[in-house]
């Protein structure tokens, strides 16, 4: 075995290592489980659930960008109840952290879908995503309002003791702001960053290539922006980060952790090179044994500016 | 499902910007069926991002070979390969043509580059004993593939060759009314663009023929993950169905296309 | 000759074609001049110019990332003074649009410069860069404030009778606002969109590669990100937009022009293929006649949504 | 300053990772000089986005060669090239070696790839009469490029080959004090590293011997337009110079490396 710790902590939450799979790119982990072990990485994050079932947009929901791609896939999910019915039993399975990422249209939906889920002891930790649309007040992202996602996070903690995580939206000015508003209202971590608004138009029809007109734009090509994301946030805020956003590679995630995450996500990648969660596990063993680092904990925030 | 790296045999040119690429790649050629689908980094590069993926052709003991048109940055990629050169391919994906169902005539319908996953097809049909005709079209007379087709006619929007109009309006004035009727123990296989299938959807649901249709969509995964390719069912409206996953093929009764 | 016209208007100010160099791309023309005739294209837009001379950002000032690169050049400039004196008889030789890209730490150094431009007969158009810290309210970017923005907006147009287009920040949650902000305030027109704020890491110093710690993204990367914001202008606000962002081909233009754009700037595809701005105009002409489309003004917001 | 369609001639592996590739491009080949780049568009996708700049390592009528480290995405691009393609490329870029200074003797020293630009320069002062010595040097033997030099001294970090040190200490070892005054006219032209062009820099100028460097920057245009690439100049501080367009030779006195 290596002499290399690379046991991570985001929070109160214990993790093997700091590899993650993102909310929405790996489903509910049955199929991406045909090609990687899930007790060897440090957790999965589900797709966002909402207390409801949801259908999600019409076609088309995805085209690609330059190194990246556009989404609108709409949170079509399984609902709370179906989730804690027939995939909780495969996910359980497993010696891996479970992470149920949330996804609400009003602050009410947020507490009742946590109140519904902390009860299972098999799930580690909630992941919040604020960037849903506030269907009650006007349909404008909690996300983008401070006081919506302090209220939000205030909320779930009141309902249960397992870590919650904030998923930030990267399209604010000060990212940092958030952080800081989650971190006071209780949120043991902040997630950073979630998709970018982008589009893209058929020259030929003028149409948009999303059905949805704007998707999420992810991928490589996003990479350099969440990490500026992910050291605002550092820089500014004394919170655990999880590192999210085109990391595609062992390389790309160290990037995270020098900038400032505890750990990160896998997302977009998972798609291409479904078994990297796995792969990679090695190579950061040899990177941390290049540069003499014995525990990986120590390249969380470890820039020299 | 597998990941293999697998290596070039050879890129043939088969017609008008038209190729076959063979490919050595034991455990999806072996796994194969006839419908299903492969999902192939074509570079190793962040160019192009994702996977692209092809319908398997026709498999050949450890090799399998994908039929394609060169018609934009990844497909241009896969036509420059070169013999012994290894490519990341995932497959084989999604469900084949269902062929257990009591039927004695097969009739192929393709639309274009839609002709791609009947050579596998029709041996696999052979093999039991089928009978089989073969409807091919295009816009033009370039656009049709008839590769290893048997019994075929040709259509053509345009008239250059064979019957002047769609390849479904061919098939129409083909099929003798009393060949429709229930004994005849016909089953369709279609595949083209969307405008296509639905005709061809049509067609078999009202004159009461079996068919199954092999559809397309955007695909980021190709294998479950990304919920990026749905297409609406005709039986719950609550959810959609999965090109990937729950197709590419499927029962003309089963859905809605777009 | 062709029967396409391919002539624009941005607010008052008349163009050949919709085809225009970015801000910092092109330094002051005398480089590109010897790749593209200037005489064929829309116009130009000079460096970022501010009140005295900037020696800029010390190296690395630039990194390539997946489709695109970061830039933190630190408006490098040659001042306002000299730009007069030794950059104008170049460019006034051209018969094509010259659109001076003001930046200032002061609304006062906003003013200052516009005042000693606009006696230039040659300048045809002002473009307002705000995305530079606010040296006098303590360094927070002008860009990320609306009330700065319409500010700066409305002293600038009391000096001077030119148009006026204020370049906007991405780094925002809602870019309309700020057009919306700048519109009131008396602006001709707006440019969207500057760089994102993004960064990259050596995993092997842990330094970020860009001296400056963070540094503008642009490049096809973006181009979904520039789409969402040109398409949210055009959806919320009636004044002329200046496309920009990500643009490597024609068909790109296209889509900008699709998603609200009355003209459109080419930015970091010069160091690429710097003979791009003049070879498009064909590319363009082709695809207004295959699309029957007589006068390229018509497909400004022509999305079908 | 040329937008030339280049095509591949050659590409020869002539060290451990080390290729040169010759390519056919009549203008650049036609107007360049020693220590002039060209800055290549390697695919003709968006990876990799940029171009990459090369030191025009030698020509030869209407063809030129650049001889570079295969390192990264773009330069194993472009050790894959086949004969027949062709390739973007602009050039020629920037200033060269001065050549109009009053000396008798050159030496040349490089360390690593920095190699690059001297077979060419050698050719020039051959052809004019000088004296030559050459220094290479790198961190072990397999770094040492000899490519075309002539009275060669190496010198390797390792000691495994030649001197164990530095090229610029090996070369402070070979010359006599005597050669250092001012009688002797020698020039030195150096490439390499910015540390190993630092200490010639200060060779240089504490023995009072005149001396070109040809630096390297990160670069984003390669011709002017983005102040992607400025160095600090000896005379005055208020401006950078552009490494590739007032350099990317600079004489010794003329810019402080970072
Ligand atoms: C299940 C399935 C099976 C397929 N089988 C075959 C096959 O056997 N042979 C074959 O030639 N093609 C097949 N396709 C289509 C093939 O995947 C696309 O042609 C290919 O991805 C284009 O890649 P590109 O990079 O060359 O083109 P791009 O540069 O990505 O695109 C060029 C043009 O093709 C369109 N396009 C891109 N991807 C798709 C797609 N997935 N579906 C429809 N249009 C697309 C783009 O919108 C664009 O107009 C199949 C698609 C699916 C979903
Ligand atoms: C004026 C000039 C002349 C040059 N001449 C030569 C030459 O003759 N032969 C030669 O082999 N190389 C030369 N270089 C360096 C060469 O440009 C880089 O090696 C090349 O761009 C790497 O491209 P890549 O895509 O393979 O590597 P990348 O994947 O881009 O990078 C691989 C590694 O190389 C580093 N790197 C990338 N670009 C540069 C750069 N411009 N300078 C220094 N390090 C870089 C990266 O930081 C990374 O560590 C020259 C550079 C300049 C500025
Ligand atoms: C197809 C797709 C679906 C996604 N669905 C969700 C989701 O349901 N909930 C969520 O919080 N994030 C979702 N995301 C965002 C990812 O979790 C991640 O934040 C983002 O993709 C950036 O990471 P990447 O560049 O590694 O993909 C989705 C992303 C993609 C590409
Ligand atoms: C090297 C570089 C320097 C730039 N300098 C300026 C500047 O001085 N002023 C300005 O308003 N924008 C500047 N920009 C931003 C561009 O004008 C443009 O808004 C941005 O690059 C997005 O377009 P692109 O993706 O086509 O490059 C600069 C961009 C680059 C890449
Ligand atoms: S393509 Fe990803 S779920 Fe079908
Ligand atoms: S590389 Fe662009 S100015 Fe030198």
């Amino acid at each position: 075995m290596s002499k290399v710790d690379l046991s991570v902590s985001v929070g109160s939450l214990k993790l093997r290592n700091p590899i993650l799979l993102a909310s929405g790119t790996v489903g509910y982990g049955n199929e991406i489980a045909e090609f990687v072990d899930l007790n060897k990485i440090g957790g999965i994050v589900t797709k966002s659930l909402s207390l409801k079932p949801r259908k999600g947009n019409a076609p088309q929901r995805v085209v690609e960008t330059p190194s990246g791609m556009l989404n609108a896939i709409g949170l079509a999910n399984v609902g709370v109840e179906e989730f804690l019915k027939t995939k909780i039993p495969f996910l359980q399975k497993f010696d891996t952290a479970i992470i149920c990422n949330i996804a609400a249209s009003s602050i009410e939906e947020y507490v009742e879908c946590t109140k519904l889920l902390t009860t299972e002891e098999t799930i580690s930790a909630f992941e919040i995503n604020v960037s849903c649309p506030n269907v009650k007040e006007g349909g404008l992202e909690f996300g983008n309002d401070k006081k919506a996602v302090a209220r939000i996070t205030e909320e779930v903690k009141k309902v249960s003791t397992k870590p919650v995580f904030i998923k930030l939206s990267p399209n604010v000015s000060r990212i940092s702001e958030f952080a800081l508003a989650a971190k006071e209202a209780g949120a043991d971590a902040v997630s950073a960053i979630n998709t970018l608004v982008g589009t893209a138009f058929d020259i030929n029809t003028r149409k948009p290539k999303i059905k949805n007109v704007t998707g999420g734009l992810s991928g490589p090509a996003i990479k350099p922006v969440a990490l500026a994301k992910v050291l605002e946030i550092k820089r500014n805020v004394d919170i655990p980060i999880i590192g999210i956003g085109g990391i595609f590679s062992w390389k790309d995630a160290v990037e995270f952790m020098i900038a400032g995450a505890s750990a990160f996500q896998l997302g977009t990648v998972n798609f291409v090179h479904p078994n990297i969660s796995e792969t990679m596990i090695n190579d950061l063993i040899l990177y941390c044994e290049k540069m003499k680092i014995t525990s990986i904990k120590n390249l969380t925030g470890s820039y020299i500016l | 499902m597998f990941l293999e790296n697998a290596t070039v045999d050879s890129v043939t040119q088969i017609g008008t910007n038209v190729f076959l690429l063979k490919l050595i790649s034991e455990k999806i050629a072996y796994h194969a069926k006839p419908g299903q689908f492969v999902n192939i980094k074509v570079s190793d590069s962040d160019f192009p991002l994702l996977r692209r993926p092809f319908s398997i052709c026709e498999t050949d003991g450890d090799s399998f070979s994908i039929m394609f048109v060169s018609i934009g940055g990844g497909t241009s990629i896969l036509q420059n390969k070169q013999h012994g050169e290894t490519i990341d391919v995932m497959g084989p994906l999604g469900n084949g043509f269902y062929l257990n169902d009591d039927f004695d005539k097969a009739i192929i319908v393709a639309g274009g580059i839609g002709a791609a996953p009947f050579p596998f097809l029709i041996k696999e049909l052979v093999k039991s004993g089928k009978e089989i005709s073969c409807f091919t079209g295009g816009r033009t007379k370039d656009d049709c593939i008839t590769y290893e087709m048997k019994n075929v006619s040709i259509a053509t929007d345009d008239g250059s060759l064979g019957f002047k109009g769609n390849v479904v309006e061919l098939l129409a004035s083909k099929i003798d009314p009393p060949e429709r009727g229930k004994n005849d123990k016909i089953k369709i296989f279609g595949c083209g663009p969307n405008a296509m299938l639905k005709a061809l959807q049509k067609f078999c649901i009202s004159n009461n023929i079996d068919g199954d249709i092999s559809t397309e969509s955007s695909m980021a995964c190709g294998f479950g993950i990304c919920q990026g390719c749905p297409v609406e069912s005709t039986t719950n409206k609550d959810k959609y169905l999965l090109v990937c996953k729950d197709g590419p093929v499927f029962n003309v009764k089963d859905i809605e296309l777009p």
